[in-house]
């Protein structure tokens, strides 16, 4: 009960902010709203599934490209870019995970980052003449209903905000299905999922898609809160950066990612004028988690058990 | 569960349509420049140029009987944290803002100033920057253009180069300068027969110095950053390529003669004046205070070419008695031979600056570099 | 045709530097499985060392000496730093019997702290090293050009490499070495005491990642503090396609990635050639997942 | 038509014959168990049987059907499942989770439920972890229903791993040397639970080393050398065969 009582304080929290926070603190918001969104996609893949996924960047890039090049190409609205910022990421996720999902463990992680530098050099060399090449794409505009541009940094806050609750929500239906436990039991031992019956393969390229999914809507997210996309905004340094995220914070543990994104993302912040030494501080954090805490800061519990089976 | 979302989507429209008001008692004048990263220095010195002129004016009494006062936001000379910077600085309310150092980081800021009606004023050469018609933009160089168009002139007029290679690495300054340099040469009549993109920082450019050299080029030149340039000349003397090197404004930099070594005598460099030989008496004025702050030398031409953007949206609140940004605009729209340390500052319609006045060096054997052709 | 040699010899100059860099990878990931993404910063971090030694000492000696004092100073600090790498971030989690996954986070922050500490230690700018370490000869073999700085790293790269070779294959330690990295468990009940091979990979991966680092400082001059990924990932993609964990596929993997880059810049395209590595590396991993001269080895069930 | 047919299995890996055109049948209702020493082939035989090897040459006949070369979920949805001889549990998770594993194939909730839950996956979902508990108390393991299986003892974790299999409501159950690392009165217990998962309906073959458990628990027996078939019948017979005899002692 205490549990939920905290998980519900957080959530009204988290809609009330704009109220008591001035601009400069509602964009930071929004940046750890985005980038949690994306680190708890990643960790439908790296920790729920147990793949190692080096190259999450790509689908959250092209959540942000599609909705850009739509958007400030084509002129598109906003929210109509967003089913296609979905869709995009997710047929990608399918076509190149399809064959490497078979691969283990390092071998998988070498493959997917090896996919992100294909993708930013894609980007950079403009391919199909629609990416902008290393500029980018500039000018993306924030969502509008009937006519009413939603631009204040608070709206973005919360069409942000939006999309990270439908996260968690998925997320929380997710960990209460079949799909979700089979992907647990893929992550704890693949092949003796395979002979209890688990199609092992359609469950691994499924993480990928729904995480992808997810990735695409902080993609549009990210468009519209910085009104341009770049190709080093999606390398692989970033998806090295939502790698640790999950598991320094803890695999499988949504406070643990929301926290890892949150000294990832958040503290920096606070601490901008040691900006240069903050990525020096933060790899020696990074040591001293994994001795220290070798299942990350908020290591998930299982045994979500209805209770009519506990006795 | 349906009640929750509902209940979210009210408070979520209420609150941002509750949107914030401020006033103050300063002129705010925001800077936005990479202060940390690889362009560090252009960046520092651009936000210590503005705090100069700034605390000079404020010694005067301000302006409009208002201090003015300086936001500083570091944008790294990337696009996506200039974007937020952008943001930030209009948040706060600023009027004006002065920057990016990068095209990209001037480009990536430029939708956000226009939406919000704030000023701003950029050392960008690319030519983008003047063409998306927002008239909140003043660029306070020249463009990519003006330079290309220089570089043909030299390159096939009066050197008479036949067989030119352009090089560029992939970043949009390098790239859109070297893309204009190339339509400048075939526009005055010139071959390119080979234009070629090498990745910034890979150090290794013998694979495609050596392909270049079956080709038997008259000339190479080059559209990107010191760093490279000067490996791409050491190697290309290493790999016996007798053609001639030329390289555009970014090159020119101490860092390339001790990159390039011997190998680095007999290059052509391209750019505009150095900041010592700028001849008028009030960038002398401008050095000497700046030198009397610092204790050191302004980091660029860069670095002027922002205060002069400064300087007249200073000049223009006064001239207007008023900071409505729109009048400003319209005011500076017409300016015309303001005197400005880098020379007369003139705007166009466009937001654009004319009057370029560039220059080629040759780096000599002592590693000094002599003027060999200016532009009329 | 001239062309061709040509990129050859741009090739083999580069892929000797990744072949130097790869056995590192290869080795640590045979003995310990584990990707040690730190280990490129040494290279960085050679190259940094080896520019101060030489500006300490450059003046007041000759040529070939000269080289030799930066060579064996840069090769002491960065073994010394190898094994301090070890001993901090990878010690303790295999005592404490870490999950794979914390190794990775550790060699990442590893990295990080070493990319980062070099930035702060040396500033942002880029260093450079002084042109005049070797002589700036060059020889033209049928059209075909070598520089001194070219032949003096091929040859000393593949000289280094056959000393390894040796090492591993004669010496009582090597056999150890080949011991643990089939298998660690069966290897500490033969009495190998695997963390003294642990610490003597990372003595002759620093080692060789400091050779490689000099010779980056030599032959391109250029210095600056997140070079290390640059060469690191094209190491590790080399290791990959020699076979991780096999000491001469990191070998030949190295000069083949070395000579396949300069043939794709050359022939194909320099702007695609860094997504040609990465598209050659999946093509390996999806259809020879153990590379080259791997051996497949069957999952026990 | 017999209930399993192996016929002229081969399985190699590189020059080593792991099992040379091996046959047997087995019928519906019985406990049929292979017998070895150690090296014999008798897991690669399951490995063939379940999917996880595809055996060089020979077929796998399943109620008619061949199913040689299928992936192993789909054998497993077809009503075969298998123990392993190293156990092989999910073993960061509950009791109750690792057996409601075995419920994957028979729970009809699709990939969607993952994303919104429905009122149909709510009938489901409740319908499956009680047929999981149903598991949980035929093989007594209420006391650990919540605890983490890593960290239980041998014998109930062999307990899980039986329980788990049984959860997908299988025809054949394979034991891989179920009483492996069980002291004898565990041993005793398993061979009453094999009676007992006999009698509702299933199929039994195992592997096993411990001469008691297959003397006193299987009908019909099949022993195998260097992959080879050397005999087969009824445990009495098999005991006083003298190839078998060579077999074991020679």
């Amino acid at each position: 009960m205490k549990k939920r009582t905290v998980t519900y304080a957080l959530l009204i929290l988290s809609v009330l902010f704009p109220l008591f926070s001035n601009s400069s603190w509602i964009t930071i918001g929004t940046t750890f709203v985005i980038y949690s969104i994306v680190s708890l996609s990643q960790d439908i893949v790296l920790g729920r599934a147990g793949m190692f996924d080096m190259g999450h960047a790509i689908y959250f890039g092209m959540g942000a490209y599609t909705t850009a090049i739509l958007n400030s190409t084509y002129g598109v609205p906003v929210l109509l870019t967003i089913p296609f910022a979905v869709v995009i990421p997710v047929i990608f996720a399918v076509l190149l995970a399809a064959p490497i999902v078979h691969l283990k463990g390092d071998y998988l992680l070498v493959a997917t980052l090896g996919f992100n530098i294909v993708f930013e050099q894609a980007l950079k060399n403009n391919l199909f003449g629609i990416t902008g090449g290393p500029n980018g794409i500039f000018g993306v505009g924030v969502p509008s209903i009937f006519g009413i541009e939603f631009s204040s940094q608070a709206s973005i806050y919360y069409f942000s905000l939006f999309f990270l609750f439908l996260t968690l929500m998925i997320m929380n239906n997710l960990e209460a299905s079949k799909t979700g436990r089979a992907l647990h039991f893929i992550n704890e031992d693949s092949l003796a999922s395979e002979t209890i019956g688990i199609n092992t393969r359609f469950y691994k390229i499924f993480a990928f898609a729904i995480s992808a999914a997810l990735s695409g809507l902080a993609g549009v997210a990210f468009a519209v809160q910085y009104s341009t996309v770049s190709p080093e905004a999606f390398n692989f340094i970033q998806s090295v950066l939502f790698f640790t995220i999950v598991i320094v914070g803890g695999q499988s543990s949504i406070p643990g990612v929301l926290i890892g994104t949150f000294l990832m993302f958040v503290v920096p912040e606070i601490f901008r004028e040691f900006a240069t030494a903050r990525y020096f501080v933060f790899g020696i954090a990074m040591i001293l988690t994994m001795i220290l805490r070798p299942k990350g800061i908020w290591p998930v519990k299982f045994g979500r058990i209805p209770k009519y089976i506990r006795h | 569960m349906k009640k929750l979302w509902g209940l979210f989507l009210v408070l979520a429209v209420a609150i941002s349509l509750s949107s914030e008001a401020m006033a103050s008692s300063y002129i705010l004048i925001g800077v936005q420049a990479p202060i940390t990263g690889k362009y560090a220095n252009e960046g520092q010195g651009i936000a210590q140029a503005v705090k100069l002129i700034v605390s000079q004016q404020n010694a005067e009494g301000g302006i409009l009987g208002k201090k003015i006062k300086v936001i500083v936001c570091d944008d790294e000379g990337t696009a996506v944290q200039a974007a937020i910077c952008a943001r930030d600085l209009v948040n706060k309310g600023v009027i004006a803002v002065i920057g990016s150092y990068t095209s990209t980081s001037t480009e990536a800021a430029e939708a956000t100033y226009y939406r919000a009606n704030v000023l701003q004023t950029s050392d960008g050469t690319s030519d983008r920057l003047t063409k998306h018609g927002y008239w909140t933009f003043f660029r306070n160089s020249f463009p990519n253009s003006a330079e290309a168009a220089f570089t043909a002139q030299y390159l096939v007029n009066k050197k008479h180069y036949k067989r030119i290679v352009v090089l560029s690495d992939h970043s949009s300054y390098s790239n859109g300068l070297s893309n204009a340099v190339a339509k400048a040469i075939k526009k005055a009549g010139g071959t390119v027969i080979y234009r070629g993109r090498i990745t910034s920082g890979a150090q290794n450019f013998t694979p495609v110095l050596t392909k270049i050299k079956s080709m038997n080029p008259d000339v190479i030149y080059f559209g990107g950053y010191y760093t490279d340039g000067g490996l791409i000349r050491a190697q290309q003397v290493e790999l016996r390529i007798k053609a001639d090197f030329v390289g555009g404004d970014s090159v020119d930099n101490p860092d390339f003669l001790k990159l390039a070594g011997k190998s680095a005598a007999g290059t052509y460099l391209i750019n505009v004046p150095t900041p010592s030989i700028l001849p008028y008496p009030l960038a002398k004025n401008f050095l000497k205070a700046y030198k009397a702050r610092y204790h050191m030398m302004p980091p660029s031409i860069w670095t002027l070419l922002n205060t002069d953007g400064l300087r007249a949206i200073l000049f223009a609140i006064k001239e207007t008695g008023t900071t409505n940004t729109v009048k400003l605009a319209k005011y500076l729209h017409n300016l015309k031979d303001f005197p400005g340390i880098t020379g007369p500052v003139t705007f166009l319609k466009s937001g654009e600056r004319t009057g370029s006045v560039y220059m080629t060096y040759e780096v000599q054997e002592n590693g000094s570099k002599k003027i060999v052709y200016k532009e009329k | 045709m001239n062309t061709f040699f040509q990129q050859l010899v741009n090739g083999l100059t580069i892929g000797g530097i990744y072949a130097l860099i790869a056995l590192g990878y290869t080795m640590v990931y045979g003995v310990m499985k584990l990707i040690n993404f730190a280990h490129g910063d040494l290279v960085a971090l050679a190259a940094y060392i080896g520019l101060t030694i030489f500006m300490k000492v450059g003046t007041s000696s000759s040529g070939l000496s000269i080289l030799l004092i930066v060579l064996i100073g840069t090769i002491m600090i960065i073994v010394f730093a190898g094994m301090m790498l070890e001993l901090i971030a990878y010690r303790p989690l295999r005592n404490a019997g870490a999950p794979r996954l914390s190794a990775v986070v550790s060699a990442l922050g590893a990295s990080m702290v070493l990319e980062n500490g070099m930035m702060l230690l040396w500033g942002p700018n880029l260093k450079i090293f002084p042109s005049n370490i070797l002589p700036s000869s060059t020889w033209s073999i049928g059209g075909v050009i070598i520089s001194s700085a070219q032949f003096f790293i091929i040859v000393s790269s593949l000289v280094f490499m056959l000393l390894l070779h040796l090492f591993i294959n004669k010496t009582k330690l090597g056999t150890a070495i080949r011991a643990a990295a089939i298998d660690q468990e069966a290897a500490q009940l033969m009495g190998i005491n695997v963390n003294r091979v642990i610490v003597t990979i990372f003595v002759l991966g620093s080692g060789l990642a400091a050779i490689g680092g000099i010779f980056v400082g030599i032959y391109y001059r250029e210095v600056y503090f997140n070079m290390g990924w640059l060469y690191g990932l094209n190491a590790f993609v080399a290791a990959i396609v020699g076979g991780i964990g096999n000491i001469p596929g990191a070998m030949l993997g190295g000069i083949l990635l070395g000579v396949f880059n300069a043939f794709i810049s050359g022939y194909v395209s320099s702007s695609w050639s860094e997504a040609f590595t990465f598209i050659l590396l999946i093509g390996i991993l999806i259809f020879r997942p153990t590379g080259i001269l791997g051996e497949r080895v069957a999952e026990k069930v | 038509m017999h209930f399993l047919e192996v016929k002229n299995l081969t399985m190699r890996f590189g020059g080593l014959i792991a099992i040379d055109d091996l046959s047997f049948q087995i019928e519906e209702g019985q406990i049929f168990g292979i017998i070895g020493p150690n090296g014999a082939g008798k897991t690669t035989v399951f490995n063939c049987i379940t999917g996880i090897y595809t055996p060089g040459t020979g077929e796998i006949i399943w109620q008619g059907k061949n199913i040689t070369g299928k992936s192993s979920h789909l054998i497993t949805k077809s009503g075969i499942v298998r123990t392993f001889q190293t156990i092989r549990l999910f073993s960061h998770m509950s009791v109750a989770e690792n057996i409601m594993s075995g419920r994957h194939n028979k729970s009809r909730q699709s990939w969607l439920s993952g994303i919104i839950h429905t009122p149909f996956y709510k009938k489901d979902e409740k319908e499956n972890w009680l047929k999981a508990a149903e598991q949980i108390d035929f093989f007594d393991l209420t006391d650990y229903t919540t605890i983490e299986v890593g960290s239980l003892p041998y014998g109930i974790q062999r307990k899980v791993e039986m329980a788990r299999a049984l959860a997908t409501e299988p025809k054949l159950l394979i034991l891989d040397e179920p009483a492996a690392g069980l002291n004898d009165k565990e041993t005793e217990e398993l061979s009453g639970m094999i009676f007992k998962i006999r009698d509702r309906g299933i199929t039994v073959l195992l592997i096993e080393h411990d001469m008691d458990l297959v003397m006193n628990t299987t009908e019909e027996l099949c022993v195998i050398n260097f992959g080879k078939k050397i005999a087969e019948g009824t445990p009495e017979s098999i005991q006083n065969n003298p190839k078998v005899i060579e077999a074991y002692l020679g």
